[in-house]
């Protein structure tokens, strides 16, 4: 039996009701990578990725089978505190959801829930998490500022930065750009490339351009299976099966 | 045949076009009468009540039997007792409205819920009023007194106050407690920290709209809260005393109330238009609710979202 | 740049309380659980209690439920007293028809008024009218009646101006406001597409009103009037100002006549808990709010054939 | 066990409630129980060291005066120390109440007798404090000055429906009555009238004296009764068997439609409960606030009636 990577999935099936999202997934995700899921609209890649950290716990009527393993634990099995969990595993969705709290409450909120009251320490936090953001220089003068009156890719990188204010080790990222203007894209792009030095990332997208740049590995899925996985020039010059061709040509045209 | 057929449709067409006609005419009087009903009823108590406000009215007390007696003590009744009965309301209101929009499960004790809701909602203010007379103030011997009042008032507002939670809650949008939940939050502190300022605004409006329903309330309080109001005295502000004007266990007579007992009981020579100037009162006092209402709600909401400081 | 070597992850380690999130969660659940036991011990009481009072008078006191509910002869202090109800639940039935017969040809033209006709003028202006006319108190109304209806219909319609017909007009501006935003909210939900059909066919406004709104809406406007008729059932205080109250089935508009909420107004404090007239008054109670449930069914009746 | 439980939580948690609004209770809740001496013989007893509390609880019509007295007894310094409260809600609460122990005096416009059990009413001690008397009152246009007791029978009967046959104007009668549990009625229909009555389809009925007067003064042929202190130019009050509704009149015993308005206790009353009963009958009560507010002083009367209804000279 072989050791089961780091960060992986096995054999990991959700239902809604009946229905069956995901069938059957086994994959990992190596460590300072960026892993890009891609697929048609409904194929079952935004409910894996919400299942990674278990925020599908939150839809009535959903369960899943199978394993998550995450350092040798098993995150599906029934006792485990999924909040704990949640605090090692970093999200950021396709519309930015900043808090309706100053920029600097946004990402003080949660190292201070963890404990820290040292305001020195906490200041420290902010300008390290906005600077990992790329976002410091644009609002270190306007810390006190509701978040809402930033532009939409400045929320969205200060999701990041809110995400990354708790040290996880993993960052899901749910379409982070496709509600940006390009110049944003871009400079969450840049992001993204940064921060794979100490994250794992999993990113899901429907811009394969993006998918190309960014990821180091890609999954295509469709209906809720795994059709391919692997590293993602190979997969995006030279894809084994006919479908993801298709897709992925179909996307390019 | 033809042109039978072309006059019946024209003829149709032209006894539709009437009918459509008159629809639309006694619908539009029908509803500028409300208007008009509206108006007369504001402008008739405007106009019998207002002349008789002044300071003096406003802050004196009320004379059994001579002239010139004022609302003082009641309109301060109303408004502690408003006081009280949301201070055991809104903290019920709040845990039973995220109750229903956070926690409950859909399924029979959920509607189950729902329906007692429904039910202590559409209870009738003088059912409330004597299950207040016969628990509050007679088996807890709270006697007439404010808190037997604020305790039946708030029979009447919790309902409410869990519908307005609840709807505010369930208008927190999704993505705000999805990054509560991945930040690694617990349940209540995404609920307490994140969903509640979020739903601030329509939480005040609706209970600021709430707390006016309390404002008018009568029937309930002629069995609690009582008709009567002992001699207060305004420097003494300690909630222990018995004369003080905060202690909770003196009976008090609210404006509703006292409008009531001016309209039956009345001896003064000028108690009719004693209860036309606390009727005016009081209906002003139901507008200006409104108003901040609507107006707090509005702030509040602007200042969440776009201020320039905050923290 | 000291500090920056304590990671958040090493301070939480450090300093984290022992499953505080789970302590939090626990708190939050407790106490959102009792204030709903609260609520529904609260609704259990009063069923209780009033149930409990109510039944006295047949259980304690041995006055038949169908004398009691039947009986058209109330003389509580008579000797042998008489405990009939009927004048009073037919005075509050009486008035509350009355009442819903006035107020919702009005409350759903105002409806229409506002959705279908100028919605800019009926929101701006009718809307917030119709939200006031339902924030003013019930004791103002009943004053109103005393002093502008009654003079009125005594001086224009005849009799003695108090009495059912009062009421009922008392009662129907109280009722106006509820119908009104039910039979609007019911309208504005109403999908688009319907109605621009109708219209595209050549249908006058009337016509698309009458023949496909109307008959859509109808379950949530028999709501509204539906809880309308609950709120009129139950007011006190203005009726009992305006109807007269004698224990009797009126036989004109224009007589004075009684409905259980005003027969417990005026008795409740002039009689001894516990006596038999006392407990008579809270049998009354027991109707009303036996009434109350029955109106809550007609609701959910209504909204389940709302749904489908 | 299980239907109880709610009620039981329910009733916990408002135990809890009222723990958390606490300590301050005492203060006013606590009836009269608390005071210092026994020995309680009259005003001299009551020295400015007593101390206690009096809830007064009942009757509407008499609440006024008791209201306005209490006030004056605080403000003497003689009784500093004794705090009365004053709360209405009907002659039936109050004698409920203090039969309850709820309160320390129950005001009531009709003997205990009459509106609880004969053991719950022997335990209350009668305080008659003021005398209440009634006219019946006409709207001016029936042009009627008085009526004989028949033909007042007649009229709340339902016998006579028209002002002429009692020599009035050819009207129709509209009777304004008060709901049958009112202390009013109660004292109308005994000595007015002697008999309990049924009213006849179409009578009007109203507690308050208020609403009453204003619709007998606006409703042509109406007929009802008020207390004397009610009266005014807006309506006719009428004269009975030939005797004029007067003060003068009821005090010497020639004008029978009165009651007492009585103060109950439970058993004797305590030290300071007893110095403001004396008081409401000092002199300087009876004189100035009783007959102020309306009522006829109970030391000016003359005669003196039992729960019965005899009357005998004093």
């Amino acid at each position: 039996m072989v050791m089961p990577m780091p960060f992986s999935t096995e054999d990991l099936s959700i239902y809604y009701g009946e229905f069956q999202a995901i069938k059957n997934i086994s994959m990992g995700f190596p460590a300072a990578s960026v892993t890009a899921l891609i697929g048609p609209s409904g194929c079952g890649k935004s409910t894996f990725l919400r299942s990674l950290n278990r925020m599908n716990d939150e839809i009535a009527g959903s369960r899943s089978t199978g394993h998550i393993w995450m350092d040798g634990i098993d995150l599906t099995a029934s006792g485990t505190d999924v909040i704990k969990l949640r605090q090692r595993i970093g999200m950021v969705w396709q519309r930015p959801n900043p808090f309706y709290k100053s920029i600097y409450e946004n990402i003080a909120f949660g190292p201070r829930y963890y404990g820290i009251k040292n305001r020195k320490q906490l200041d420290e936090i902010v300008e390290t998490s906005l600077r990992r953001a790329a976002l410091w220089d644009e609002v270190k003068d306007r810390l006190k500022e509701s978040a809402l009156a930033l532009s939409g890719g400045q929320q969205q990188r200060l999701c990041i930065a809110r995400a990354l204010s708790v040290n996880p080790q993993i960052l899901l990222l749910d379409e982070p750009a496709s509600a940006l203007d390009p110049v944003s894209t871009g400079k969450i792009e840049e992001l993204i490339t940064e921060l794979k030095k100490d994250l794992r990332i999993v990113i899901v997208t429907h811009n394969m351009q993006q998918a190309a740049r960014v990821s180091d590995y890609t999954a295509y899925f469709y209906l809720g299976t795994l059709v391919e996985h692997g590293e993602t020039d190979q997969i995006f010059t030279n894809p084994e099966k006919n479908s993801t061709q298709e897709y992925i040509m179909g996307r390019f045209g | 045949m033809t042109t039978q057929t072309q006059i019946l449709r024209s003829k149709a067409r032209k006894r539709a076009k009437t009918a459509d006609k008159v629809a639309t005419v006694v619908i539009i009087v029908f509803a500028l009468s409300i208007v008009a009903i509206l108006l007369g009823l504001i402008g008739f108590i405007m106009f019998r009540g207002l002349g008789h406000i002044s300071w003096h009215f406003l802050t004196s007390n009320p004379q059994t039997i001579r002239e010139g007696g004022g609302i003082g003590p009641p309109l301060f009744n109303s408004l502690y007792l408003l006081v009280l009965t949301m201070i055991i309301t809104i903290p019920l209101g709040l845990g039973g409205g995220i109750y229903m929009s956070e926690y409950a499960k859909p399924g029979k004790i959920t509607s189950f819920i729902r329906l007692v809701v429904e039910v202590l909602s559409s209870f009738p203010s003088i059912v409330i009023g004597l299950f207040g007379l016969l628990v509050f103030v007679n088996t807890f011997e709270l006697g007439f007194s404010l808190l037997a009042g604020a305790l039946a008032l708030t029979i009447f507002n919790l309902p409410l106050m869990v519908r307005i939670t609840e709807q505010a809650f369930a208008g927190v949008p999704r993505e705000q407690k999805e990054a509560g939940l991945a930040l690694g939050l617990s349940k209540w502190k995404i609920i307490t920290s994140i969903m509640l300022p979020v739903a601030i605004p329509s939480l005040v409006t609706g209970t600021i709209l709430a707390a006016g329903r309390v404002f008018g309330e009568a029937a309930a309080l002629l069995f609690t809260s009582g008709m009567t109001t002992p001699p207060l005295n305004f420097s003494d502000w300690n909630p222990l005393h018995p004369r003080s004007p905060l202690n909770p266990l003196r009976p008090a007579e609210t404006l509703a109330t006292h409008i009531w007992k001016v309209n039956s009981e009345g001896l003064a020579p000028d108690a009719i238009q004693i209860a036309a100037g606390a009727s005016a009162v009081l209906v002003i006092m139901v507008l200006l609710f409104n108003l901040f209402a609507r107006w707090g709600g509005r702030t509040l909401y602007r200042y969440m979202t776009a201020s320039k400081r905050m923290n | 740049m000291e500090h920056s070597k304590v990671t958040p992850r090493e301070a939480q380690r450090r300093r984290l309380p022992l499953e505080k999130h789970r302590i939090e969660d626990w708190i939050g659940r407790i106490y959102t659980s009792v204030c709903v036991v609260f609520l529904i011990a609260t609704i259990v009481s009063i069923v209780y209690f009033v149930t409990s009072k109510g039944v006295a008078t047949f259980a304690v006191n041995g006055v038949g439920i169908m004398d009691f509910l039947f009986g058209t002869r109330w003389a509580p202090d008579a000797s042998p007293p008489a405990f009939g109800a009927m004048p009073a639940i037919a005075g509050s039935f009486l008035v509350t028809l009355l009442a819903a017969l006035i107020a919702s040809p009005l409350s759903i033209a105002a409806a229409l008024f506002m959705t279908e006709i100028v919605p800019t003028f009926g929101k701006r202006i009718l809307q917030p009218a119709i939200e006031l006319l339902s924030g003013i108190p019930s004791v103002v109304y009943g004053f109103i009646g005393l002093t502008l209806i009654v003079p009125f219909l005594r001086d224009h319609v005849g009799g003695q101006g108090i009495g059912v017909g009062a009421g009922a007009l008392v009662l129907s501006i109280m009722i106006l406001p509820t119908i009104t935003s039910v039979a609007a909210d019911a309208l504005a939900n109403l999908q688009r597409g319907q109605r621009e059909a109708s219209y595209a066919l050549g249908a006058t406004r009337w016509q698309t009103i009458y023949r496909v709104v109307l008959p859509t809406v109808l379950p949530a406007l028999l709501t509204g009037i539906v809880l309308g008729m609950a709120r009129a059932f139950g007011e006190a205080l203005a009726v009992q100002m305006v109807i007269g109250n004698a224990p009797f089935i009126p036989t004109s508009l224009l007589e004075s006549a009684s409905t259980l909420t005003s027969i417990i107004t005026l008795g409740m404090g002039n009689t001894a808990m516990n006596s038999i007239q006392n407990n008579a008054l809270w049998s009354m109670a027991l109707v009303l709010m036996l009434m109350t449930f029955v109106f809550i069914m007609i609701i959910r009746l209504l909204e389940r054939r709302n749904r489908i | 066990m299980f239907k109880k439980l709610p009620i039981m939580l329910f009733t916990l948690t408002m135990i809890l409630v009222l723990a958390a609004c606490g300590s301050g209770n005492s203060g006013s809740t606590t009836t009269g129980s608390t005071t210092t001496g026994t020995d309680a013989s009259g005003e001299a007893a009551a020295t400015s060291t007593d101390s206690g509390s009096i809830l007064a609880v009942g009757s509407t019509a008499l609440q006024p005066l008791v209201d306005q007295v209490a006030q004056k007894f605080m403000a003497d310094s003689k009784y500093a120390n004794i705090s009365v409260q004053v709360q209405g809600g009907g002659s039936g609460t109050g004698l409920t109440q203090v039969s309850e122990g709820q309160a320390t005096i129950g005001n009531s416009d009709v003997f205990a007798a009459e509106k609880l059990d004969a053991d719950k009413a022997a335990e209350l001690v009668d305080h008659q404090v003021a005398v209440v008397a009634m006219a019946a009152v006409a709207n001016k246009d029936a042009n009627v000055k008085g009526l004989t007791k028949q033909q007042l029978v007649d009229i709340f009967t339902g016998k006579v429906t028209n002002w002429k046959d009692v020599g009035g104007a050819d009207q129709k009668i509209v009777i304004i009555n008060r709901p049958s549990s009112s202390g009013t009625r109660a004292t109308f229909e005994k000595y007015a009238l002697g008999q309990k009555t049924e009213d006849p389809a179409g009578s009007i009925q109203q507690d308050s004296s208020g609403t009453v007067k204003k619709l007998i003064a606006e409703t042509p042929g109406a007929i009802g009764y008020l207390a004397l202190s009610y009266l005014d130019d807006s309506v006719a009050e009428l004269s009975y068997d030939g005797v004029e509704p007067t003060v003068e009149n009821v005090e010497a015993g020639k004008y029978p439609v009165w009651a007492y308005e009585h103060m109950y206790t439970k058993g004797e009353p305590d030290a300071s409960t007893k110095a403001f009963l004396d008081y409401m009958l000092s002199d300087d009560v009876q004189k100035s606030d009783v007959t102020q507010l309306g009522y006829i002083p109970i030391s000016g009367m003359q005669v003196q009636r039992d729960a019965e209804g005899k009357v005998t000279q004093k």
